[in-house]
């Protein structure tokens, strides 16, 4: 019945990773960001939170309570700590959950027991996003065609996290222009990693151009195999996380900068006693409410199983706005120190404006 | 435990406030919005069969078990905000003037039930289950003061020989004022100062019944929307009510506490939600219909494009929905957090701001996408702009909403951010 | 060379209108609206300032300094007054401003002495908008088919001023597929005016639903006879003039709230020491001040022969949007006020949500 | 007599500064981006030879009529500020980080300009007409202070014996500070009280010229945008100047009048046009790559359909190119009313405020509309969304901007609007 309170266990979660945001991520974030990198034993201790294992059915070695709500609130909690960070903490997602969701029994049975055994985070991603201006998920330049007893698969993929160590890649191409997800090893014949996909943001996540030239994918690599998988549903899926994650950045910055305010004194008082100040900070506080609340509804949704392209399109549509306001008011209420990256407030400026673009970038 | 389903007990009753919506309300919107000050009896008559039973099982409750009534005897949340917020929504949909008119206590009544005695419950509630329709009001505002409620300067002079309350002063803005003491035997509860020196410390509310002398209706006002509405200006010109008409103590409380003026105040946690929620059925009206008539031009949403590729007119149902669908769950959660017996001030003042906002900019987009159509009088969307802003404005404008979000995300006082 | 300063003659018609609207206008305008007639009077004394006579040509008695610069800081001084008398007392410039444009030798030498000498506005409108949720200027539904030496007119017309008295009117419809204006007499058989349109502004201009059926106009009756006329320009004169009446409209409402908000004292100020309400004001007064100066430059190139269209499509959308903002911050500066008819800015705030939909109902 | 167009001697001006946006700037943008802190050479000395010619005629000029040489002989508007805000804008449309890098007393010289004395310009000035590439720039902020300077701690103490001024203090943001007096022999005005309790009337702005003892630059900033101009912190430690290096009359005026400090603000009423001029530049470059790549998936623009039959894209651009148009237009306003020797008091802080926002806003949609490729480093896209935003901050956010119209628009003081 109509409740709005987190249960205990996500309480805990939310606490647990909250803390592990200030006290691991936020004193590298930075300098991670100018690095190009995070320290892998962040990475390792954010694996060893094992949210993922947890996640996944007790036939492979899981806990199996997954649940959408659940994961929105943990990747809310990971991004107000720094959103490359999260991606790359998040990445084993990127195929595990698809298979999750979408692969043949064969499938899981074969990829998914890594996931919970793993002692080290699995070195897998995704490749979905392509470069050029009108990138459209639905209807992917990258095309698998048919040959003999498998695939063949051309094109080329941009924004791809951390490709160059990855071990097997889920690549989204368009099967008879509908897009599907093929499991592709890391050292496939055809496949070219690089160069670095050099973007405003995520400065810290090591992102990839990817060429695929006559790759060959199995049958049975296809996710789903032989029924092939519902684009649609991973997509949703995705847009929630990313979705989670856009409220994380938000109100990482909207809560500096209501502290900044609070601090900063000018004409003789702190700059929060200026309606103008103090009336954006309440709006940056309601956005990112009504959010969350989005991002929680379509979770719950997804939760139930019901199919929500109509909620997560007008939801994304919503936090994607929301999260950039918020960010660049945050750097406006910073004022010259919003724009030295002394502060954190313009990493998350850079980072907000992605989340137009972040499709496929994590999935929960 | 997060969840967004509705009781289905509300979940029915919905269903049957939404059939009064359509079939009563919409009716008859253009007829009351063209024939201003005319009371929608269609409406009335028909909400008085459900609202006057209702009120009468309620009363018998409350003085049962002494509480208010909503109370139920079993432990755990009180989902009655949460039903009343969803009704509201939804007549407010079918016409958020006319809702206004529902016979009922209303926030008078709500302010008798959050702070009065038993016997005043007897005294001023027990007629509302029984008898012809009747309407509560509550009378704040002055010509001087607009949202600055410390500022009133309407008198109660205590007169011991008569025991009486002597009232003096006018009041303004005061919604269904005439219905509640002129159209029917209502009450109306008014605020007013028993010590003008004291400031918010000497404000308490009395409570003023229909046909007592020296209570005159000033004026009725002429409006931008909601016309079925009566909102009038009250003159109190010694006025004088019985000494148990007060709400609550009677004795001016030192500066330092001012609990019988937030007493006052906290009848608005309850109602600024509710504001909300009619803002936020009008807000709705305004996108199904926009939605429904493109759609008859064969223009629907595909919602499987990509930003880039959307129509503008996409784009813009779009945005219309989302915001539509952000505010609700904002007045929702305002709603259950009463529901759950927290503080929801915070969440109640985010969801008015937000609400009132976004029901003004979904109505007037809905006036621009319907064309020259929707700029005239053939569909309501040009009525539901004007009905829309009025939730922009009372119960405390946007920014008034703002501010006090404000105050308590930056833990400030009224002084430190005015 | 660069100047945004008005010259002698601008600043001294500015000041007429200016003293006429707020002395003839402003007393009447509320009542007006509610009785649903601007006083004859007031349209009368608003003809003889004589502003149409003065921009047509000498040849047809005329001063000939037509100037579209000079005409919208006219128009913008009216419609500070009242939107629904400035369109009425403009009424005439519906047919003699096309005319003049657009006209043919023979139909100016035959209409256009009648502006210049007429004591009383002549009784002329045009009609284009159309009823429906998708009126498009240039691609109208009434239709204009050729018919022997003359022209077939029939379809549906809404929102058009005066049409009740109106002996001649400029009536819209496509030939071919392209909108063409055509001169018909009030008499004329097969068109049939009423019911009046009703709408949510403009409560003092009476306007009307036309309906024309098979309605026969002679081909000289053409406006611009053998060559028919340029649509396109005289959308883009439509829409200046609208555009300076919507900056007008705008300015009433900043001007009243500014006022109002130095007036009201709430918690022991005016509201306007408050930085919510300040802010507010000032940003209504960049609006408007760049609302004014894109119409100002769309004007200026009018009047140098300049083809607009994408000028006045791009200034068209700021200012509506201008308009719209600044009438709703006004009426939330007011509060209460601001959402009762005793006070004018609620009519402002309907008046501006038209300006969308106003595409013809004035000329200059 | 309303005229928009501009005087032909600067169109041809901006013809070649166009060349040197599109062949130098654009050319190197990306190099200076990535490679923080280095100067943009290519640019610097293509300039130089340009810049100090007119440097040259222009101090000659001023010492043969006393003038500050942008007067003319004859009467009438003067339009050199009109000519800098295009020039601005065309460079900023090249590269709004790499114009900041002009080899120019900027700020610092309009200072000079605006209050120096003829000797002061022979000492100061005379040098950015000969030699080397040089400098000028202009220390105000300190850590404490932000957008309130008549807050500032920095103090100049007078020693009469030595009839030298002794500063002591920290500056902070000073725009070029490194090229003025570390990498050319240029100089820096800098704002200082001589006495710490006459509040806004013991400021005074001072000339410290390049390689004077005890001061040094503290620290370099690493910024989100505008890369490869040097932003950076100079301590005073005792830095003895010149007694004359004072810029206007060294006694305190009383409170009452604070003209000294009203002095230097002027010297913003000519800067704040020409941040908003820079900032519709980054504007205008965002939106013509977005229209010009949009075109190239052969999406152009159809300015003949209605609002409701447009592409979301469609919308986007003509909203952008709205919303650039209006910034300029009030940018050129704010101009051409200094261009009359009118106050532009109002009019500059509207136009910055404005032109800051819509910048930010262009750009920031540009990143948008231009998909993963926009996101990423292949356009410059992204670079001047990082650029654009310096506008909405410096010289005033937007927020002290619209405090000064707001205050300019009610006349109120800086007590009764703070």
């Amino acid at each position: 019945m109509l409740d709005f309170t987190l249960d205990q266990e996500q309480e805990m979660l939310a606490t647990i990773i909250g803390r592990f945001a200030e006290e691991r991520v936020r004193p590298v974030f930075r300098e991670a960001e100018e690095r190009g990198a995070v320290p892998a034993e962040v990475i390792q201790a954010g694996w060893e939170l094992g949210l993922l294992p947890t996640s996944l059915p007790a036939a492979y070695g899981g806990l199996g309570d997954y649940s959408v709500v659940t994961a929105a609130i943990a990747v809310e909690a990971f991004a107000w700590g720094d959103l490359a960070t999260t991606f790359q903490i998040l990445a084993p997602n990127l195929v595990a959950v698809p298979l999750l969701l979408e692969g043949s029994q064969a499938q899981q049975t074969r990829y998914l027991p890594d996931f919970t055994t793993a002692r080290r985070p699995p070195a897998v991603t995704a490749a979905l996003i392509e470069p050029g201006i009108r990138f459209n998920p639905r209807a992917l330049k990258a095309t698998a065609t048919i040959e003999g007893d498998g695939y063949r698969l051309n094109g080329a993929k941009t924004m791809v996290p951390l490709a160059e160590d990855a071990e097997l890649l889920l690549v989204y191409a368009a099967e008879a222009g509908e897009t599907q997800a093929f499991l592709v090893p890391g050292d496939a014949e055809g496949l070219t990693v690089g160069p670095e996909a050099e973007v405003m943001g995520l400065g810290a996540l090591p992102l990839y151009r990817l060429h695929l030239e006559n790759v060959y994918v199995p049958a049975v690599d296809r996710l789903g195999g032989e029924e092939g998988s519902d684009f649609a549903r991973l997509l949703n899926h995705s847009r929630v996380a990313l979705a989670a994650a856009a409220v994380g950045v938000a109100r990482a910055g909207y809560e500096y900068a209501r502290e900044y305010a609070k601090q900063r004194v000018q004409f003789g008082e702190p700059i929060a006693h200026r309606q103008s100040i103090a009336f954006m900070l309440a709006e940056m506080a309601i956005d990112i409410e009504a959010a969350r609340l989005l991002v929680w509804e379509a979770a719950w949704k997804l939760d139930r199983g019901e199919e929500i392209t109509r909620e997560a399109t007008v939801m994304k549509h919503y936090v994607d706005d929301v999260v950039l306001q918020t960010a660049d008011r945050a750097v406006q209420i910073l004022g010259g120190y919003g724009y030295i990256r002394e502060y954190p407030v313009e990493l998350w400026l850079r980072n907000a404006r992605g989340f137009v673009h972040f499709d496929g970038l994590a999935i929960v | 435990m997060i969840d967004f389903e509705l009781p289905e007990r509300i979940e029915n009753e919905l269903q049957m406030a939404q059939m009064v919506a359509e079939q009563v309300m919409r009716a008859t919107s253009r007829k009351y919005d063209e024939n201003e000050h005319e009371r929608p009896v269609e409406y009335i008559n028909m909400m008085w069969q459900v609202v006057r039973e209702q009120n009468r099982r309620r009363f018998e409750k409350a003085m049962a078990n002494g509480s208010n009534g909503d109370r139920p005897e079993r432990e755990g949340p009180n989902y009655s905000i949460v039903r009343l917020i969803t009704l509201v929504e939804m007549l407010s949909w079918g016409d958020a003037g006319m809702y206004l008119c529902t016979p009922d206590p209303l926030l008078g009544g709500a302010a008798i039930d959050a702070v009065g005695t038993r016997e005043q419950k007897v005294r001023f509630l027990k007629k509302f289950g029984e008898g012809e329709p009747k309407w509560g009001a509550m009378a704040i505002t002055e010509p001087g003061a607009g949202s600055d409620n410390s500022a009133l300067r309407t008198t109660a002079r205590l007169d011991s020989e008569n025991n009486e309350w002597i009232l003096n002063g006018e009041k303004i803005f005061i919604t269904n004022g005439k219905l509640a003491l002129e159209e029917s035997d209502g009450v109306c509860v008014v605020w007013a100062t028993v010590d003008p020196h004291a400031g918010r410390a000497g404000i308490k509310s009395f409570v003023v019944e229909a046909g007592t002398p020296g209570v005159t209706i000033a004026k009725q006002e002429d409006k931008l929307g909601i016309r079925c509405s009566d909102t009038v200006s009250l003159v109190f010109d010694d006025a004088r009510i019985p000494y148990d008409n007060i709400l609550g103590s009677p004795e001016v409380q030192t500066k330092k506490s001012t609990r019988g003026f937030k007493g006052a105040m906290k009848t608005f946690d309850a109602s600024r939600p509710a504001v909300a929620a009619s803002a936020m059925g009008v807000a709705r009206a305004a996108l199904e219909l926009t939605q429904e008539k493109l759609a008859e031009e064969g223009l629907e949403v595909d919602y499987t494009r990509p930003r880039h590729e959307m129509q503008a007119w996409e784009r813009d149902l779009i945005t219309m929905e989302a915001r539509q669908k952000a505010g609700w769950l904002l007045t929702l959660k305002a709603a259950v957090e009463m529901a759950h017996g927290q503080s929801n001030r915070l969440s109640a003042s985010m969801a008015k701001a937000r609400a009132g906002e976004t029901a003004t900019q979904v109505t007037q987009k809905a006036v621009e996408l319907l064309g020259p159509t929707g700029y005239s009088k053939e569909l309501l969307a040009e009525k539901w702009m004007r009905d829309a802003k009025i939730n922009d404005i009372y119960e405390g404008t946007k920014q008034i909403n703002t501010l006090i979000v404000a105050r308590e995300i930056l833990g400030y006082t009224r002084r430190e951010l005015k």
